[in-house]
């Protein structure tokens, strides 16, 4: 009793906080210094059409970087830990999958993997980048992953892919700073027609490289988990 | 009005396509056990969503492409999930409505899952 | 209008699934409520106008961090016996 | 005309995602909320479909595209975790 009545107590007094600040709420309605610039001088300067994308990549593209690492070594810290120690040798007795999940999803992983790199290229356009292209390849992989229990993916090949496409988004960075205006620059070989699929300048080959990274860190993770539910 | 008969007549799809989409959900909180809902709520649905992206576009002509797109996913997907989402029920025993008069499954599944689970 | 109403609706949406996912005492079922949570903000980020936040959210918050919740969750079953 | 008739469509459909609400609630197996979770994020599509009417942009069915694929995985997922077969 005495429990409760002290829960709406504090109920009351976040509530009471929470009126001030609705009471002395107004929206913002303009755009602030900095934005305002990005909207005026964004295309012209970055040749991107989404905004959103020229923001991520070149503005603060410093960021990103920043982003990936991180990623990347969450998905180091989850392999190291889970590292598979499987002595004996046990085959784990699986249920099944039915015959029309296994027929659905030979249909259906090549058309996500191609919907994944189709988000990614088209990040200067659409809505999307390389983030949401990477997870979008790493959850058909996964949907693989279950029905399909016995294909096998080998850790090596998702590392090989993922070390080459981090030195490429650190090396188009560098070519930034040789032939433009400084790291991650986009402004490398053109800016080309605005709107089009070849234009925004190195975007496009930036967002492959962080597709292909997160993509395969995301489908690590969830291979490493896969197969370490084979430990009792 | 000034709307033209083609705009129309894909409203009314819309339309059709909710009122689907609520006898699907209807069905959902009406029916006795799993199966009996599984069986309303995927088909309702799925034909709700149809319904309601085909009529879609009669209203925008030109989106046809990511539209008609949407609908093979959806029609196949949605049958896939609801099988693997029964198959999981019969598997984990819930229990059937006390006036189920018929079981054809469970003779097959208990040689089927026997069987298989030996090859693996 | 629709608007606003839709995002009145989701919001409330929002809260009430949020309650459910924390006071819920079977895990499997708060780990679902917890995906219903983002796939419906993605859909009220999509009211704001924001699509890229909405991609990101359907992706990662109610795709992937599902998959990895229920792999763990087998895990630690196997564990226990 | 249409906008009216699109606006009762959207009005039904947000009543059919409070029925399945209802369900998710009560239901008293997980399979019964796994079911009402499945028919909730299909409805909620159809949603997405309307709002990208009224606000007149394409690129929002690309988003429907990624939450059509990504709620029918997850559902996969959970009925796979049912029958042990993770």
């Amino acid at each position: 009793m005495v429990k409760n009545a002290f829960i709406f107590l504090i109920l009351i007094g976040v509530a009471m906080i929470l009126v001030n600040l609705f009471a002395g709420f107004t929206g913002n309605v303009d755009l602030g210094q900095i934005a305002n610039h990005y909207v005026a001088n964004g295309p012209a300067e970055v040749g991107s059409a989404n905004i959103v994308t020229a923001v991520v990549v070149t503005y603060r593209g410093f960021d990103t970087l920043g982003e990936v690492t991180i990623l990347f070594l969450s998905a180091a810290i989850v392999g190291f830990f889970l590292k598979i120690e499987n002595t004996d040798n046990t085959e784990r007795n699986l249920k099944y999958t039915s015959e029309i999940l296994n027929t659905a999803s030979q249909v259906l992983v090549p058309i996500m993997i191609l919907f994944g790199v189709y988000v990614f290229i088209n990040g200067h356009l659409s809505p999307g980048g390389g983030f949401q292209g990477g997870a979008i390849i790493a959850s058909g992989l996964v949907l693989m992953f279950i029905a399909q229990p016995k294909k096998e993916i080998g850790h090596k090949l998702i590392n090989i892919i993922e070390s080459i496409s981090g030195v490429g988004f650190v090396l188009m960075g560098l070519a930034g700073v040789l032939f433009a205006g400084g790291f991650l620059d986009n402004n490398v070989i053109g800016l080309g027609k605005f709107g089009t699929l070849f234009s925004a300048g190195a975007i496009p080959i930036i967002y492959i490289f962080v597709g292909l990274k997160v993509g395969s860190e995301l489908t690590g993770i969830a291979l490493s988990l896969k197969e370490n539910q084979n430990e009792a | 009005m000034e709307n033209s008969i083609v705009e129309i007549i894909g409203a009314f799809l819309v339309l059709i396509g909710s009122v689907f989409l609520f006898l699907g959900a209807l069905g959902l909180v009406r029916m006795p056990d799993v199966f009996n809902r599984i069986q309303t709520g995927t088909k309702a649905s799925t034909l709700g969503t149809f319904l309601t992206f085909f009529g879609l576009v009669f209203i925008m002509p030109e989106w046809w492409g990511k539209l008609i797109l949407l609908i093979i996913f959806i029609l196949m997907t949605n049958p896939v999930s609801s099988h693997v989402l029964a198959r999981a029920a019969y598997c984990i025993k819930v229990p059937m409505f006390k006036k189920t008069v018929i079981d054809l499954y469970g003779k097959d599944a208990e040689k089927l899952f026997k069987k298989e689970t030996k090859n693996e | 209008m629709l608007n606003i109403i839709l995002a009145i609706f989701l919001g409330i949406l929002i809260i009430v699934l949020a309650i459910m996912a924390v006071l819920n005492k079977n895990i499997v079922v708060a780990i679902i409520a917890a995906g219903a949570v983002s796939l419906f903000a993605s859909v009220l980020y999509l009211i704001l106008a924001a699509p890229d936040v909405a991609m990101t959210e359907a992706a990662i918050g109610s795709g992937l961090s599902t998959i990895i919740f229920f792999y763990v969750l087998n895990k630690i079953n196997r564990q226990n016996g | 005309m249409v906008n009216k008739i699109l606006f009762i469509a959207a009005l039904i459909m947000m009543l059919a995602i409070l029925l399945t609400l209802y369900r998710f609630f009560k239901g008293t197996t997980a399979a019964d909320r796994l079911v009402a979770f499945d028919v909730m994020t299909v409805s909620s599509l159809s949603l997405i479909g309307l709002i990208a009417k009224f606000s007149d942009r394409i690129i929002y069915l690309d988003v429907a595209m990624v939450y059509g694929l990504l709620s029918f995985l997850g559902v996969i997922i959970v009925a796979r975790y049912f029958e042990k077969g993770l």
